[in-house]
């Protein structure tokens, strides 16, 4: 066995990306001179050289069958000599080098159910997460959110009509495997119900030392319950994290009634104009409202309807908000401020409001 | 009396230089009170060895009150003896720091009288220092005073001696009566004043506008600071004055405003009032043709304070806007439920402002039945860490 | 084999729309996979009980490897057994996410004979996401894997999969080259991307320039972001043609400006370099006209990431400006040394982040044995908390 | 006795500050108009009714002798019917509605030592506390180090020459009664070196829990030292607040050698364009020097003098040093940026700097 292992072959790392890149990328490689956008979706970028790379990106929900990938792969081969490439928030790109190819690709993917877009003031796709599809801790569903949002915005994919990019990210708990700190709009889901101790396996499935430890409010004691050694939670310092069940699986928060999503927005991460910024809680709670989460959509709506409205031009959601004052925002949008939206942990006393400079 | 002036080689260099100089006022001290000239004469010592020579205070005081007073002693009262004890009394002063010749020279002679012949004119939270006096003096200074109506101010765990700026008496921008109500919270507080019965000190300052010149919002629990919610009033003709004069309006006026709100046509000034931040720059640059508007009142902050322990504070907002007219029951009735909830709650040596980031902003405001609104904060929260209200049990869960 | 997908009426709400519907496609491969029929069944059940049903994940993987794979098994193995076991394999994508359709059909190939035939193109960071796999079919997909040159990512407190932007494969503002560095660095440190051995996990990202296009100063460990330290060149011509095209330099590029260094004078364009914040907004207006100086290398930053534990943080700089060139020396001792500190002292589940916020940035940098300097901060300490080197002793005390 | 306390006045508070209005001051309370700065140290406040109050603001040192504060009487008497008041930062002001009275009261005003100015873009006297003239605290002198300092200032307060106001403060050690936390430049006392304690006197002097629970760092533990009650210091972990000392006389850190004042810049209080600003280390350390303080005085007069060669008019030293940015103020003044300028404690990762931008 020892010896099988050692025979067998590990740590080669990933395939190097000069074979995937098309001739035409691999001749102009770091030559690029400068790039327009030509329509909505789809972007030539000029070299040096004068060659022309026409790029056409397709939106995609993330998810992919090995059916679709192989739909993708015939396209690529059709129009783009066998080559194309995701991007960092995952939708698909073909990389062409004949312009006269780029419409015919855009009418075949069509045909796929793949609509075109998200390149300059736009809405891109929504960088996200498992949810019920695969992760135990979702306090929401990820893909399904997604595809209702976006189903809804389609029109800010599909042309670029916006101030400034606008982007969205959903995380389906506190985890935030999708990074929704520091989006434009972001959707977290969230738990609101303290976990549910299983005293009968806590000793067995996790360290109670380690578990006591794991949580940032110290709501968690080891205690002794029906003569078995497990922990109790002090429920009032409880603000339903979940680090205690990434750490201990018999403490589960996961709860169908009191689970939901919390709505965020006015981050950003481009140093564009703006330092990168944090996103600010805006909708405390909505209920988990499936298939649809009509209450999602409508809510996102609203917020960027109301910043495309008002924001100058290239001002990003946070950016504006920053400039109109938070209250301002909560008027224009008719949410109501509440205990929850004012910081309580570490640094709130940094995000108090320490002078005069508000508007009436 | 001049010979029996101590040597100080190393002072008498702080005589020198264009500034008004300490020592030749302790020196001008010196020659009546041998107070002073002890305190000349430790003073050349610590000069020398680089190091103060008190002793930590001991509690002393005057009968009925329970602050006010500094006890200080000499840690060399053998070389010393004059300033073996050499106390402070804090001397509540009035509001503006507003004088006349006349009650000034009567507490000079009682100082004269009683202790060293120094003060502090005034102390940094506003008292009239009277520095320097032996134990058995207090009570006589307290006495004399208390004939030409001077009472103690604060000290150790109570109100502090409240202070304003001078607010309508002299300046225009003032948004309320900072005197008044500065006069009205000590009358109305003596108690607290006098009496230590609080976590820790409090302490009140009142600025009529946001210049704020007794800078309460880095330096008070409560800073109480004007400000007004309507429009800016603009005189026309006295910005054409400024603009024909020579100032240069676009680049000292519109291009300093945070709000981004004024516009200056060449002409004419406009201001979007709905994005003005409530600054003062412009009015400070232009105060004959900009004036603050005529919906005057004041904000209320909470919570700054000095370094120790949890590291300065600034204060922050708490009432957004409140009007300023006697008797001043809802600003009374908001700082009484504060002390009780503070003094109730509130730690030992915990400032008003680390108690509530203890406790959480939240969490104290619906103690002091406040509602949150959006102007109390920078911006919303940026953690997920939120203490959701009660959740709903299972057995709820019939849908 | 249609007909043997279970009923999903709610389900199929989400095939509706515009959209590209993730139903569809675990339709699709349910057509085929028993695995992805059951998934649609429990996501079914989820979608009409608004509840999950995975448990805890547990320990699987493929040998030689400690990480990679995440454990994943139905609650409800008995309803949906296609799913009793549904592990995901996370494998190392090819920097900057090109493909030939060659190398993806190979791996559709391998993931319809032994998986459910469902993926993420790509995970959150950055992997192809193998989703749903029973653990006795783990050793034969990577045997498969190996054989068309693919290896697994990493999972676990190890380092995770290396990724980056397009760079100079498709961006003229790449300030190095990306892709070359990902490739070189997961090469490099393939033992640390394989076997867990940190106290959690750590991530590089790698953009070419300020714009950030993979978010690496939010969601990297080390943060690797392309700059320039010289002027921004200028096309002269291309500044005319914008403006004859109609763009409004003043406002649109001028006005937004955070250096406020940038002149527009109705002809030219004039930038004050020395004030310049390199934020990239003039050149992403005017791609044709401006773009980054000559003297190009990267910013490196270090400590982001998600809230769990002490609050999300953003990275912070910790070098400048570093040129990068292979075999990029520099900055794989620098790496080294940062990971041995860390491996050393961190606590258990303590980010890179979370430990220099414990240790103190200053406590940190001596370790690494970088030097202070301002760029590092937003700004110096506000409180006087200085911990100050080592004092004197009285005895040295002779002056 | 008790009923000696019962008989005597108390509480009783402070005269009314209506008596010691002049008579135009209460005609015209509330009715000002506008004012204008007539010559350094000068000002004409103009009321609705036409009526004109002159302010002439003296320079004063604060701890001031009943025989200067007399002279300052007969200045009122003489020249403003009686009256007198002084200012927030402890200067003399005489009111005056006599513009003829002006000249004659700066000139008797020079004869007594005072100088006139501290108006407008000027710099003012220095707030400060007691120093080694009356704490037990003071890791430095206060009224010293300030006359030194303004003796070397002096042409600023005189004139009006600077961009903007510029406002300095003094505290003799962190308790910072000068409220030296949002000052232009503030001068600050420091200790560094940890409490030497005398373990004879702990127990007699000091309730040990609070001592403990005093410590920010939590540097004190209880320990029993040669069979006494006492504390102990963990040396590594102390950065010589003083908090212990405040608490428990038997700790005194007060030390020659290791006692000296830090420097720090660009705060503010005022609301005026930016918001309220916290003063930043810029010197972490120099020595006390009496009785003149040489490296202080010349390390402030450049601070000053270069934020005034450099600032745009209106802006204070903390607003220009924001918009160069940290880096440049370091390069412009020659100080070494060393690891006491990083921020460690509690929110030090808020000043890390979280973006791309800077300068080269
Ligand atoms: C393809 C992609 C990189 C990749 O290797 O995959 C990419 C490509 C480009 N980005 Fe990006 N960005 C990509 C993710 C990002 C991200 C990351 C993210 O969203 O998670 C950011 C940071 C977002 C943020 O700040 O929250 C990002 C912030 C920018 C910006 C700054 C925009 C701003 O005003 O803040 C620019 C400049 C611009 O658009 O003017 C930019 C510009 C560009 C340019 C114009 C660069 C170029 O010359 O090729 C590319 C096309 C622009 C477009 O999409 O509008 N790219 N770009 C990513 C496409 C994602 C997608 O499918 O939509
Ligand atoms: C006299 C005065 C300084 C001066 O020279 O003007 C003063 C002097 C002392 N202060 Fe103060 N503080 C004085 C205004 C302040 C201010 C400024 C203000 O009020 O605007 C502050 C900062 C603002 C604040 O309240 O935070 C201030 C913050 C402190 C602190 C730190 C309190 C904190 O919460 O951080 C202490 C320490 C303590 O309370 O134990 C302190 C303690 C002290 C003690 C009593 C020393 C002690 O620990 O026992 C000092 C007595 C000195 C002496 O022997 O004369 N003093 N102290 C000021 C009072 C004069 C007056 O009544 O008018
Ligand atoms: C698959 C993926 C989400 C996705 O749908 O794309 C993912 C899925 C999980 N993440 Fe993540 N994380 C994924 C990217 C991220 C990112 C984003 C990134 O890397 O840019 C983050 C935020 C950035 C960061 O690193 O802080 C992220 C922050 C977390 C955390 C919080 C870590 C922290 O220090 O705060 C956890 C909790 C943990 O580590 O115990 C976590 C844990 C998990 C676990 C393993 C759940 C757990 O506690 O055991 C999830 C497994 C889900 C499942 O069953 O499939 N995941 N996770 C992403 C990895 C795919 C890939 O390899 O490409
Ligand atoms: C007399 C005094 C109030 C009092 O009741 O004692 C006062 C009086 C005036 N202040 Fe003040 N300020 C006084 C302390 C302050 C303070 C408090 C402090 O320094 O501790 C501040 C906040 C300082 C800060 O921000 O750090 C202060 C910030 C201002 C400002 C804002 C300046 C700025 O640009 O930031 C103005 C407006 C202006 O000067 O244009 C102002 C304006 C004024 C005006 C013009 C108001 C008026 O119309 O009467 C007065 C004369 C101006 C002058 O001195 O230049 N006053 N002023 C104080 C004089 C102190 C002294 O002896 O020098
Ligand atoms: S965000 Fe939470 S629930 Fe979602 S995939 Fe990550 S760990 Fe799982
Ligand atoms: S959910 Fe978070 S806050 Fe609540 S007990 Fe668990 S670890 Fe603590
Ligand atoms: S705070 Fe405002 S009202 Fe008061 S003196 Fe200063 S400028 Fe005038
Ligand atoms: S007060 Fe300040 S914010 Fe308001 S208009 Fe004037 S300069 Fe602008
Ligand atoms: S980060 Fe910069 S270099 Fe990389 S793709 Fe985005 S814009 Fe281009
Ligand atoms: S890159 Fe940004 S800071 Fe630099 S000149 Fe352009 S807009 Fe200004
Ligand atoms: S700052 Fe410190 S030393 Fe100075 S008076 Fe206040 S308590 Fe005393
Ligand atoms: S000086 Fe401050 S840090 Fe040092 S032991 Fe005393 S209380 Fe603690």
């Amino acid at each position: 066995m020892a010896e099988a292992m050692q025979e067998r072959r590990t740590d080669y790392g990933p395939p190097h990306y000069e074979q995937f890149l098309p001739p035409i990328i691999k001749e102009n490689y770091g030559k690029w001179k400068y790039h327009e956008l030509l329509k909505p979706g789809v972007l030539v970028h000029v070299s040096e050289s004068g060659a022309k790379l026409f790029t056409v990106r397709a939106a995609s929900g993330r998810l992919v069958s090995i059916d679709k990938i192989r739909m993708f792969c015939d396209l690529a081969d059709k129009y783009c000599d066998g080559y194309m490439r995701f991007t960092s928030r995952h939708n698909a790109e073909f990389l062409l080098s004949k312009s006269e190819n780029v419409d015919p690709l855009i009418a075949d993917l069509a045909k796929i159910g793949h609509p075109i877009g998200g390149i300059g003031n736009a809405i891109t796709s929504i960088v996200h997460t498992q949810g019920w599809v695969h992760c135990h801790s979702a306090a929401t569903d990820a893909s399904g959110i997604v595809k209702c949002v976006m189903d809804d915005l389609i029109e800010y994919f599909e042309e670029t009509k916006l101030p400034g990019k606008l982007r969205i990210a959903l995380a389906c708990c506190l985890n935030m495997c999708g990074a929704v700190h520091c989006s434009d709009i972001a959707i977290l889901g969230v738990h609101r119900r303290p976990p549910v101790i299983d005293h009968t396996k806590v000793k067995k499935m996790c360290e109670i030392p380690n578990v006591s430890a794991s949580c940032p409010t110290a709501a968690i004691r080891p205690a002794t319950v029906d003569g078995l050694p497990s922990v109790e939670v002090i429920e009032d310092r409880c603000m339903f994290c979940a680090n205690c069940y990434t750490v201990c699986p018999a403490m589960p928060l996961n709860d169908p009634v009191n689970d939901g999503v919390s709505i965020w927005v006015g981050g950003k991460v481009s140093n564009a104009r703006h330092e990168p910024m944090f996103s600010k809680l805006f909708i405390p709670y909505i209920p988990n409202n499936p298939p649809r989460w009509p209450e999602v959509t409508t809510a996102i709506r609203q917020i960027v309807e109301i910043w495309a409205a008002n924001a100058n031009k290239y001002e990003r959601l946070g950016e504006w908000i920053e400039r109109i004052g938070w209250p301002k925002f909560f008027k224009m949008t008719g949410v109501e401020f509440q205990s929850e939206h004012i910081d309580d942990f570490k640094h709130a006393g940094l995000t108090f409001k320490r002078s005069t400079h508000i508007t009436f | 009396m001049a010979d029996q002036l101590p040597s100080t080689p190393k002072l008498d260099e702080l005589e020198k230089g264009k500034w008004p100089s300490f020592v030749t006022e302790i020196k001008m001290a010196a020659k009546r009170s041998p107070m002073a000239a002890d305190l000349l004469g430790q003073l050349e010592q610590s000069y020398r060895e680089k190091i103060g020579y008190w002793k930590h205070g001991g509690i002393v005081g005057v009968m009925g009150y329970g602050g006010g007073v500094i006890g200080r002693y000499s840690a060399l009262p053998k070389e010393y003896p004059g300033i073996s004890h050499f106390h402070t009394m804090r001397i509540n002063q009035p509001a503006g720091w507003f004088y006349t010749s006349d009650s000034l020279r009567k507490i000079c002679d009682i100082w004269e009288k009683h202790g060293s012949g120094l003060t502090n004119m005034h102390g940094s939270t506003g008292d009239i220092i009277l520095l320097g006096c032996r134990t058995e003096e207090l009570e006589p200074v307290f006495d004399e005073l208390q004939k030409i109506d001077f009472d103690i101010g604060g000290s150790g765990s109570d109100l502090r001696t409240p202070s304003c700026c001078c607010g309508m008496a002299r300046c225009e921008w003032a948004c309320y009566d900072t005197m008044a109500l500065t006069h009205d919270l000590t009358m109305h507080y003596q108690d607290e004043l006098h009496r230590p019965a609080f976590p820790y000190k409090f302490k009140f300052k009142m600025s009529g506008c946001p210049n704020d010149c007794v800078a309460s919002i880095a330096r008070s629990d409560l800073s109480i600071i004007g400000i007004w919610r309507d429009e800016i009033q603009i005189d026309k003709a006295a910005v054409t004055e400024y603009a024909e004069k020579g100032m240069d309006i676009q680049s000292d006026v519109v291009n300093n405003c945070p709000g981004k709100c004024i516009n200056w046509d060449g002409k004419e000034i406009t201001i979007d009032d709905s994005f003005c931040r409530h600054c003062m720059h412009c009015i400070n640059v232009m105060p004959k043709a900009l004036r603050p508007g005529k919906d005057r009142g004041a904000m209320l902050l909470i919570g700054s304070k000095a370094p120790i322990i949890e590291g300065a504070f600034l204060s922050s907002i708490l009432v957004p806007f409140i009007k300023i007219e006697p008797p001043y029951t809802e600003l009374k009735d908001l700082v009484d439920k504060i002390w009780d909830l503070w003094c109730e709650e509130g730690k030992n040596r915990e400032r008003v402002g680390e108690f509530i980031q203890r406790v959480g902003l939240s969490a104290f405001l619906d103690e002091i039945e406040v509602e949150p609104i959006p102007e109390m904060v920078a911006h919303p929260r940026e953690n997920p860490y939120v203490f959701y209200e009660d959740y709903e049990d299972d057995d709820e869960d019939d849908k």
